[in-house]
């Protein structure tokens, strides 16, 4: 028998699994309005509390409140809305495609909306960001058309990826979006690695990278971090904290142990954590690190604490892993219903133009989808002639891919 | 015997060796709690409790890092790598830590761990979940590499890597999950039920590594396969009516040479088919060793069907897939020949 | 011109680019003050400043990963590995990141960036300073792969290397940094000094990637090389007195498939050499390839000399490195196949 | 132009290159005794201060002071001693060897004996060391013969390596020490997988590692930190900070931003930082640490601040880089002139027998060393045979390195 002095293995499970009832009352959550908002430029030692804290602006009552309140005007607000409602909308629909096999597979971003709406008003438009796959906000933020996002979900002839991606794995250079991996955490140094070459160029232009709090324990999340802290990369590194890593409870990334936002104090720069519910939190945190950013004071990692709504992909089926009712208990509720109700308080928005838009939303992503969808759909074409899959192997086709294209053509006139 | 498919068949596999060795353990992404987003490792916690079987960081190298150091502690680690598509960060682990451990320590230490990966496309995960990478393995000496075929040798093989001293990757092909596919997408789905080698036996058995299958019996050339291939190999074979020997390699290293040029010697003729990009791939090696040994034997080149030099396309699966109809026009290139 | 060792000519291109292009920038681990442990950049921190030439944090994957970022700002970055045995850390940035970003953006962006990396044995490294793992890469597309073998070709395929649009592997046969040993480590060492390859222009020139260079001319067999192992075949040929042809690739990916098939067409006979372990390695591909295309002019089995299928042992380097000794046997094999 | 505003690359220097005089006044370090110690189930939030501090324990004067003081009876204060001192006599030695040829390569340690010897001697026997190249202490601190070691450095035919290894990357597991890889930082999240293996079977050891600064900024270094953290693996987590990774200071690695020890405070469990060549202070760090695994508290980063007196190894010519009396100039001098100032200061220790032990170890390595270099050197022999070159590659050797092992065979025959 091992007697009591012997050693334990510690495995981190989730708190609330099927058949559970959630009660997020252990989250010790703190007030609205309670961080403090030290200068741009303050020392990263200066900053330790705000990895441990909880950056919130809008309080219970649709109130903005403290020092980090960004005290936008109603317009950018309502635009705040709309996207997020767009983002939504286009969520839906698209989700919908795919139960409908038009696609083979969809990742909503369910509750997640302000994370990228927010910071994408906060941040210049060409400002490059380096997202993971659950920022489509972004796009929608910089005024992408979603018809352009459906037809590569369809991978129609007019998917600009040439149906060689997963749906959602986007690319649109013009948009500043890089290319989508699909590997996770890859992009996180890759964003530093811009941030310092807009350096090296005396550019005025920013990054900002994200990657899900599950992807933070791959290596790549610590070159980024070490990159960006010993050449101050002009960076913002986003870590969404979205509680759920497919199956995996954040308590299997380290959550349990500490916030995420502090592993940036193990490197010398400031962390802030923030309500990522929060519209107007996450808008400033997300000005706050880019000002700090743009004048040479470096990389700042905020961590978006918020809930994947959402099943993790079409794939998914969240139902085996977690309480089917998690997310209506889910504390810090939902950004667009916290947006709105902020503007219903302030007198800047009412239910009948809140129910125009969202009629005017809907209108718009169908008639979208329906163009997209008329252009050719997963399984059924018209796609991109298949022969362009050797291009863009190399920029000039080699011997072996010309032959290689050559022989599949071959095969194309042979098929019935 | 029970039916089962690759799935189950692989699910038993860990199930009686947690059973019978408490040193086998078993962590991953997502493979605890939930059991896998292919089910593989589906009640496993549930009966071995959740220190023999959970969920790891989604970190494969310090996966494989770690393994590697239970390894050394006397433990079996089990790892899932959820794609093999997300192997290469763990690269380094592999090739310079698991492979060499034993010889740079003089045999002190020894990485007996077991890394299954789903490979392979057919399920229209494009660029990112459907890569064959076994033949950069095959190059790195002191890996071992395992590629089953159909439930029965799934089984029986991953016993054998799990209690294997060295390092066995251990792909999966994920399109065989729920039936021997044979490379006709546009026919109904077949499932493992009415297949022989769907037939598992529920306790322990063991299929040693090394050695090759005999997949088709036959004259009048040889045809090198493993995994999905086999299957896509055996349809060829059938509409071409060429009596064709299909050896099912199981295992790529260590590989079955003594299989490989008796059956060439016999044929005189010799293809040689993989789903992994073609350049510099397994295939490679194994035509390069058939030359080597049975030059003066050879009626007709060797010829190689594989992926293309390319990233696999999403949309473009069924032209990227090197389907039955690529193999059955090699067959009659080298009858021809 | 001017003599030039391989550091200095690669020293040298590297000045160039610098002094042609503000895009142009290097960074890995002591290149900066010190000018690297095979001091390859030396004085270009001193000449550029520092924010043109800089120390990296030891951190392999994160320097390439960088890199891919400031390529797709717009940069060329040129990131020195130490050793190439050091890359694995980097083999997912290389491998899932740059190779694929031009064709999963639909060319959108690309990676730009150069890894130059010391490879190789003669050094007495042991295991983890002597590695050749070029194969692994070649089986990997969207990288190019280059090899120099003489200070010529060394400046102007970096050159070439760095003004590529795509991402480019650069390894250096460390063993010639000094000279063109030839295997005959017994001998003195003999310098680029009296090469006719060591007489380097000091300024703008490239050498295309893609084309291999013909090292010696000859009728009676084929010898496929690159880096040290085409001194090495030199040497074994002049012991023979075979009149061998010996092509110098240069360029692994892209291939010079036109000028390995004349040749060997020519000849009837082909030999492949390379120090990388044998299986799946690069000559695996040459050899498949060949026989694939000249199988009707074969006179005799392609045969391969490389290093062993173990990682390098330190104190038997000689025992392991696929020397004259070693090429010279199998070229009378071959001659009497 | 650019204005004002525009971005600017930030490239850590080293303060002092060739020519200059270091001036190491800025470090400003902490006084001996001032660290608080907190008890060894402390929670890690309890112990953040002691990521940005520096424990001391031996003052100026060779006194011990304060709580972190270990109280060590004198009959290990000299074994330290003897250990430390034996350490850098038989580095001395082989540094020799290869100047004369007997060894292609070798790496000293000298100034950082501390940092092996004195954990050693606080942890147990059998708990499992995962080493960096720079910690031979452990070994002779483990009263592993120096002459094996020897044995394998000159490659003969007593190395128990068989001439596979470079010379100093060692393993023997009889003394708890894994295998030396050479690839920087592989060995840490290993570490941390012996560790968790141990919990595992209910066993009571722990495992420690050792990874450089340099060497810290890999990707290993953080799977090492989120699955002990994850996990609460049983392992002492030691950094070394002896300010150089071959010619780049420590601001390459991020030690410009915060110290070294404040990576664990993101990882929610204790950091370090602990004066290396203040022998008692490591003791005393490493035994809390230990006790602190052993009992179930999970795990620690120590970070020894100390000073690579030696070149990085024979290779190396730091005057290239580093001002030549750049030591002379460290403020936290010299590990073992400092337990011998204390022995001295506490009337257990005297000059007369300094000098009989520096002369019975001189004697002691001198004749192991003879003794070595009679069983063969590099280059000369006799060696292990060749042919076992392809032994280890696997446990059962496959047909393709039988064969080659025969053509091997055969070429030794036909050689001259
Ligand atoms: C390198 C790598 N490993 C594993 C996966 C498989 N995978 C895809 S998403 C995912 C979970 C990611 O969780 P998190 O980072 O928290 O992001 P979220 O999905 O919550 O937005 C996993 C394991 C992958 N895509 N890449
Ligand atoms: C993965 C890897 N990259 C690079 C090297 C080359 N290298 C050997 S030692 C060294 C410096 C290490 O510095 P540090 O970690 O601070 O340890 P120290 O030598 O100071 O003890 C480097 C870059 C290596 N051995 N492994
Ligand atoms: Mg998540
Ligand atoms: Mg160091």
């Amino acid at each position: 028998m091992k007697h009591d002095s012997s050693l334990r293995l510690h495995i981190p499970e989730s708190r609330f699994r099927p058949g559970d009832v959630p009660d997020f009352n252990y989250l010790d959550l703190p007030k609205a309005g309670d961080a403090k908002r030290p200068a741009i430029d303050a020392k990263a030692s200066q900053t330790r509390d705000l990895a441990y804290g909880l950056v919130r602006v809008i309080d219970d009552q649709g109130v903005p409140i403290g020092p980090w309140d960004p005290k936008l005007d109603p317009e950018t607000l309502r635009k705040g809305l709309r996207y997020m409602l767009q983002t939504r909308v286009f969520d839906d629909r698209m989700f919908k495609a795919q139960r409908q096999g038009k696609t083979p597979f969809y990742m909503k971003c369910t509750g997640e909306e302000a994370v990228s709406v927010a910071q994408a008003l906060a941040i210049n438009r060409d400002d490059m960001c380096f997202a993971s796959y659950r920022q489509q906000g972004l796009l929608v933020a910089r005024d992408w058309p979603v018809f352009d996002l459906m037809c590569q979900i369809y991978s129609n002839g007019l998917d600009r990826l040439k149906g060689r991606q997963l749906p959602v794995l986007y690319s649109v250079r013009e948009a500043g979006f890089f290319s989508l991996s699909g590997n996770l955490g890859t992009q996180f140094p890759q964003a530093v690695g811009w941030a310092m070459a807009s350096a090296y160029k005396r550019d005025t232009k920013i990054a900002a990278a994200w990657i899900g709090e599950g992807a933070s324990a791959e290596g790549d999340f610590h070159q980024a971090l070490t990159f960006a802290a010993v050449y101050h990369a002009p960076v913002i590194l986003n870590l969404v904290n979205n509680q759920w890593a497919i199956s995996s409870s954040q308590g299997v990334a380290g959550g349990e142990e500490t916030t995420f936002a502090s592993r940036a104090v193990g490197f010398g720069f400031p962390g802030i954590r923030v309500d990522g519910n929060d519209f107007l939190a996450v808008y400033a945190v997300s000005r706050w690190a880019a000002e700090r950013a743009r004048s040479n004071h470096g990389p700042t990692l905020i961590e978006h604490f918020t809930y994947r709504a959402a099943p993790h992909s079409t794939s998914d089926d969240p139902s085996r892993y977690r309480p089917g009712d998690e997310y209506q208990h889910w504390p810090l509720g939902d950004p667009i219903i916290r947006l709105k109700a902020h503007l219903l308080r302030i007198g800047e928005w009412d239910e009948a133009r809140h129910a125009a838009l969202t009629a005017e939303l809907e209108e718009q992503v169908d008639t979208a989808n329906k163009k997209a969808q008329k252009l050719g759909v997963h399984g059924g074409g018209p796609y991109h002639d298949p022969s362009t899959m050797f291009e863009d192997v190399y920029k000039e086709m080699p011997w072996h891919l010309r032959e290689q294209q050559a022989e599949l053509a071959h095969f194309k006139e042979k098929k019935p | 015997m029970t039916s089962m498919n690759m799935v189950q068949a692989l699910n038993s596999a860990m199930d009686v060796m947690l059973a019978r060795d408490t040193n086998v353990l078993i962590f991953g992404e997502d493979v605890g709690f939930f059991g896998g987003v292919f089910r593989v490792t589906e009640g496993l916690q549930q009966r071995y409790g959740e220190q023999r079987v959970f969920d790891a960081p989604i970190a494969e190298s310090g996966q494989i890092a770690v393994a590697i150091g239970m390894g050394a502690y006397g433990l079996r680690p089990v790892v899932e790598c959820q794609f093999a598509d997300y192997i290469y960060p763990a690269f380094d682990q592999l090739v310079s830590e698991a492979a060499r451990l034993r010889y740079r320590s003089a045999g002190e230490f020894n990485a007996p761990i077991t890394v299954r990966a789903p490979y392979g496309g057919g399920i229209f995960g494009g660029q990112t979940h459907s890569q064959s990478p076994e033949g950069l393995f095959t190059h790195v000496c002191g890996l071992k590499t395992v590629i089953p075929s159909n439930p029965y040798d799934a089984k029986g093989l991953l016993i054998s890597a799990i209690e294997d001293d060295d390092p066995v990757l251990f792909f999966e092909p994920k399109r065989l999950y729920a039936g021997p596919f044979d490379g006709h997408y546009e026919k109904p789905v077949e499932t493992w039920a009415k297949h022989p080698a769907g037939e598992v036996p529920a306790g322990y058995y063991a299929i040693p590594l090394g050695k090759a299958a005999v997949a088709r019996a036959g004259e009048a050339l040889t045809i090198l396969a493993y995994g999905t291939m086999v299957h896509v190999a055996l349809a060829a074979a059938a509409e071409t009516g060429v009596d064709a020997e299909i050896l099912d390699l199981r295992s790529l290293m260590p590989m079955d040479i003594e299989a490989i040029t008796a059956s060439v010697e016999k044929t005189g003729r010799c293809l040689i088919v993989h789903e992994a990009t073609r350049t510099s791939g397994y295939g490679a090696e194994l035509s390069a060793l058939v030359q080597e040994r049975c030059f003066y034997h050879l009626e007709a080149p060797i010829l190689r069907v594989t992926g293309w030099d390319t990233p696999y396309p999403r949309e473009f699966e069924w032209e990227y897939f090197p389907g039955p109809l690529r193999v059955a026009e090699a067959i009659r290139k080298i009858m021809a020949g």
